[in-house]
């Protein structure tokens, strides 16, 4: 689960991770009383999920209510590369005199934690680690041990980061390191960490990524996740229980198996045709599973055709049958349904279709037949 | 032969009284794979359907001699479990569950790569099969037939779909591994095609790999550098759309890194033939048999 | 740093594991009250340093306030194996169905935590393991891993306690390792741990030891220590930071080292005397210290002589010979001090000594003359 | 040759700033090892005595090829400094300091067990001498010559006492090691008697043990079953009595166990000649030396 920067900012403040003072706000009155409430100049930045939303113009200075009201006006709204900007966060201005980088992630060709540190902040650290080097500093943490004293003099040293600065981040790293165990987090990025004038050293963006997985162990984190999956169609998949991925093209997939999906988009792709998107039912699915499947994929108004792909393992594929029939009798299906079932009752689950003979459903032998036909048959 | 599990092959289910340990396991057992002991703390000294229960893996180790534990514990009792099969020395850890946090995998494989003794398969897998011998896990017996190739693979389902279509073609297989597609599970295709090439029974390997991390990529310089066995590859997710994690919490495009492009041209730059799907794999897994004779 | 019953049992109430009702008392007054406010069956229990205090009277069941008071009158100011009662605990009569055990500590030789229940409480664990192994399961902890929730499993079920004591022994083995870790403790030990007849498991008794060396972690441990230290020498040593053991002889023993000053107690036992303490003045000791090592053994007043070994390191002998002139100037000394000095200006510190001729000072060439000497001209 | 250090040997001083590190660590330049760093965070690019100072142990090692390090910094920074020190792979660590946390050493005990590549003297104690040639630690090395007779001892000052009575009759010294006298302590007996007995230059080793614990119990099993170079053996503390800590956190006497009686009688039993005090350990040395030729 990715985290606004705002969401972020909740997380660092509860670990003590400096941070500018700020408030979220949704309406350009509410931008004009933060500004109110936080006085001096502010910064209005726009709360999506992509990058580059600065050189989009999602992020603006101002001074007063009035032009934080007219730079949230003309921020909110905003459609930075498919992502709408609902909510702008309204930050004191600060007083920048260095910028830096510092993050955490699981390295999983490691297998243990991966910390950076750059005096170089606010860049793309990739770019970064490929023309200067020396301007970063990389150290591996043993999951066992933790992060040791000494690996932060590592990171705050190598970096080459301003002495005046070293403390502050030397702090802010064994911070991040608590928050990214302690909150099960997959990433902490902070780009930039700045250095202040007077002499503070402040997180001035948030990246975080949490382990959905580990959510079990947090369950205050829930509403995180529902300000998250903002896409309706996503949000219905969620409600579901089902792993759905909105993708841009026109032809509706449902598989069960992660990879087997994979695979199905790339044979569609191979066949000439676009996934509109990506539907995981999982292992062990019944009737109730597919319908449901059918339910959020058909709710795409922009769809051709849909393609169901089965290879029943724990997963009946006379459930999946029944399940299909059940969805195309209560909804109101105006694409055609290619499905290809094998495994585990695939006979039956044939037969089953045959049975209820709907129009729309057009049964397919093979996975690569089965692309073929979506792709044919779309409306 | 076969890697990791054969007709010597023992097996403590973990979880066998819960619904998916039980409903799998006695899968297993039809299939002919002896299923020796459950364990369930507090239910010691049970049986069900025949199967003795046992309250500790230790206790089920010594009085049964099972070589091999299989988990069907939820998420987030399954590092324990697999940290308590290591430490009863069964040798071989079958981690079926999935949604196991990363930050307790990445704690426990630390734990099981300082010992050293004992082999982790998972988690997130579907287990593995040597068609005619043994079978631990879910993957469905009925799809496969003894014969020269071994297969491995990140995924469950599409792993089936290539097996088969392998088997439709008549030809069998040694032993299929599902590795898993956690970003950090116990066994890596590494260790697997380090197996594959010393079973005189596997003739030809097939390796399915997935977007996201580098295993792949590892894999193409192992097999470069270290295997005379012929293998061919087959990557899913060449269409998955970067930062997406598409279902498996290991399939994820970060940045230019972990495309089926690279994997692909990695697997290329090796020799190794890369088949576009599912389809293409069973035929070039069918031609190269052949031109081995 | 090993703490009394009561005090092991606040580190108890303070991790959560379930102990009985109770209150410290030092008069009879004090424990007839605590018996009124507990109500009820108690139980009074001196509380001393050393095992047996049972079968030397030292716990008995009261009903009552005026069978507490009586019952406190005759611990309190009781010697048991040389150890004056100055505290009862007064606790509520617990109804005890069975007895366990439960221990941990840091098994030097394999250099993890060792944890250990039985279904044998109450006796001693050497004579459980050597009689009924069966009775006892012994399982060792990775440091880096920590208690795993099989290994409590391992414990509960291979100990054969009983199944109703099961979920509340697990809780409080749990518990323990969380105070062992937490609290820098190098032993825990639960003997016995009852299961009552309400179903409820308990800590009985208590014996924790804390490791010293990590009391700065634990500054709040400092009040534990100073009721700790209740000989008057030993605490005259501490407060002048000297690592101080009282004995049972009558010759004062001062050096530099552990080791050295155990060798030392060794080398006058073969000459026939006994020790009256052991005194490690420490590396690097001066003048200071070696007078205020003076002082605290001289204040023993069934002293015959005192003898100072040093090997000079770090340490420098002339030092140590004006630490000792400086001493026998200020106090009132009755006995002669044997003074073998070698290593680091051993001939200055010999010096120094001679011009000082003081009537009590003894010159030595070696460690054995030394001892022999010590022995020799006790008074 | 020696063991552990000899005239290759490079050391990095962490805490060469505070007053103990740069005593004793001008002590041992003075007697002429190699001091090639000190290491203090926020000091880089200093010198001390013309001793160039570095952030970390790391950036010391790469610059200077120190192969070995000593710690004097404080007791609550030392396990981190320990690690510090491993991961930067010098190889060699001695902790002189005093009075870590067992816990902590439980902990960096474990990782260095883990990693295999370097090895820990200590902590609390005092370093170890190659007399003639290198001098790690606090020990005076006026007291010591170069000789035959290698020495291992839990101990500080009391070691200080036998090598005095070996120099004074004249029998000089491969290595001196004090391995400290902490409950847990990275170097054991039994790794310097390998070493010792791998060693052409030690004719002969001495053990100072003491109560606590059982590692002269197995030192004398290994004396036993390995050792063809002859041990003669001293233990203090026969007259400790049971549950007191004797100074040393590992010197403690527990129920039956850890005795000073049951540690001689072990060596006896393995054909290890036992002295009563130091003047005797140095006569029984004498008289080895001499059976040997």
């Amino acid at each position: 689960m990715d985290l606004f920067e705002y969401q972020g900012k909740e997380l660092f403040a509860r670990w003590a991770i400096p941070i500018p003072e700020g408030k979220l706000a949704t309406t350009p009155d509410e931008a004009a009383s933060a500004a109110t409430t936080l006085g001096g100049k502010v910064v209005v930045k726009a709360q999506v999920q992509v990058g580059g939303r600065g050189k989009a113009g999602g992020i603006k200075l101002a001074d007063g209510s009035d032009e934080t009201r007219q730079a949230a006006e003309s921020i909110l709204g905003m459609d930075i590369k498919g992502h709408i900007v609902e909510r702008v966060l309204i930050e004191k201005a600060s007083d920048i005199e260095d910028e830096y980088y510092a993050s955490i992630l699981l390295d999983r060709a490691a297998k243990k934690y991966l910390l950076m540190v750059s005096s170089k902040g606010g860049m793309d650290i990739e770019e970064v680690a490929a023309n200067e080097p020396d301007a970063l500093a990389k150290i591996h943490i043993d999951p066992l041990l933790g992060l040791q004293s000494f690996q932060v003099n590592q990171l705050v040293f190598g970096s080459g980061i301003d002495a005046k600065a070293r403390s502050g981040a030397a702090e802010i790293i064994r911070r991040m390191f608590a928050l990214f165990i302690e909150a099960d987090a997959t990433l902490v990025e902070i780009n930039p960490m700045i250095l202040t004038g007077q002499g503070e050293v402040l997180a001035l963006d948030s990246k975080v990524s949490l382990d959905d997985s580990a959510l079990f162990r947090h369950p205050d984190f829930e509403e995180l996740r529902e300000v998250v999956a903002t896409d309706p169609q996503e949000r219905m998949a969620k409600e579901r229980d089902l792993n759905f991925i909105k993708l841009d093209g026109d032809i509706g997939i449902i598989g069960n198996g992660a990879g087997l999906v994979m695979a199905t988009l790339d044979v569609v792709d191979q066949a000439g045709g676009r996934a509109a998107n990506f539907l995981d039912v999982g292992g062990g699915a019944g009737a109730d599973d597919l319908s449901n499947a059918l339910e959020v994929v058909l709710s795409d108004t922009k769809l051709g055709s849909v393609l169901v792909n089965i290879f029943g393992g724990i997963t009946r594929c006379d459930l999946v049958a029944e399940g299909i029939v059940d969805a195309v009798g209560r909804l109101d299906v105006r694409v055609p349904i290619v499905v290809r079932l094998d495994g585990t009752n695939a006979e039956e689950g044939r037969r089953i279709l045959s049975v209820a003979s709907h129009p729309q459903i057009v049964p397919a032998e093979t996975m690569s037949e089965a692309a073929g036909k979506a792709v044919e048959v779309k409306v | 032969m076969a890697i990791f599990i054969d007709n010597s092959t023992k097996v403590v289910v973990q979880g066998l009284t819960g619904q998916q340990g039980s409903f799998h396991s006695l899968r297993n057992r039809d299939y002919g794979t002896a299923i020796v002991a459950g364990v369930t703390p507090g239910k010691g000294g049970q049986k069900i359907e025949g199967i003795p229960i046992f309250d500790t893996v230790s206790e089920a180790a010594v009085e049964t001699g099972a070589n091999v534990a299989v988990s069907y514990v939820p998420a987030r009792f399954a590092p324990d479990g697999i940290l308590e099969a290591a430490d009863a020395a069964v040798g071989l850890v079958v981690c079926i569950t999935e949604g196991i946090p990363a930050n307790d995998m990445a704690r426990v494989y630390k734990h099981l790569k300082r010992s050293d003794s004992t082999s982790l398969i998972g988690p997130n897998c579907p287990g593995l099969i040597s068609p005619g011998k043994s079978n631990v896990g879910i993957i469905p017996g009925e799809i496969c037939i003894p014969g020269p190739v071994g297969l491995v693979s990140r995924s469950g389902t599409l792993t089936y779909q290539v097996m088969h279509e392998l088997t439709t073609m008549g030809i069998g297989q040694s032993t299929c591994v599902g590795i898993g597609g956690d970003p950090i599970v116990g066994t890596s295709f590494i260790d697997c095609l380090e197996r594959f090439e010393q079973d005189p029974e596997t003739k030809l390997v097939a390796l399915i790999g997935e977007i996201g991390g580098d295993e792949e990529e590892k894999a193409a310089d192992f097999i470069n550098a270290n295997m005379e066995t012929p293998v061919v590859a087959y990557i899913a997710g060449f269409t998955a759309p970067p930062g997406k994690r598409m279902g498996h919490a290991g399939a994820i495009v970060s940045g230019s890194k972990g495309t089926a492009q690279a994997k692909a041209e990695a697997f290329e730059a090796a020799g190794v033939r890369v088949g576009k799907n599912s389809t293409e794999v069973a035929e070039l897994v069918k031609d190269a048999l052949a031109s081995i004779g």
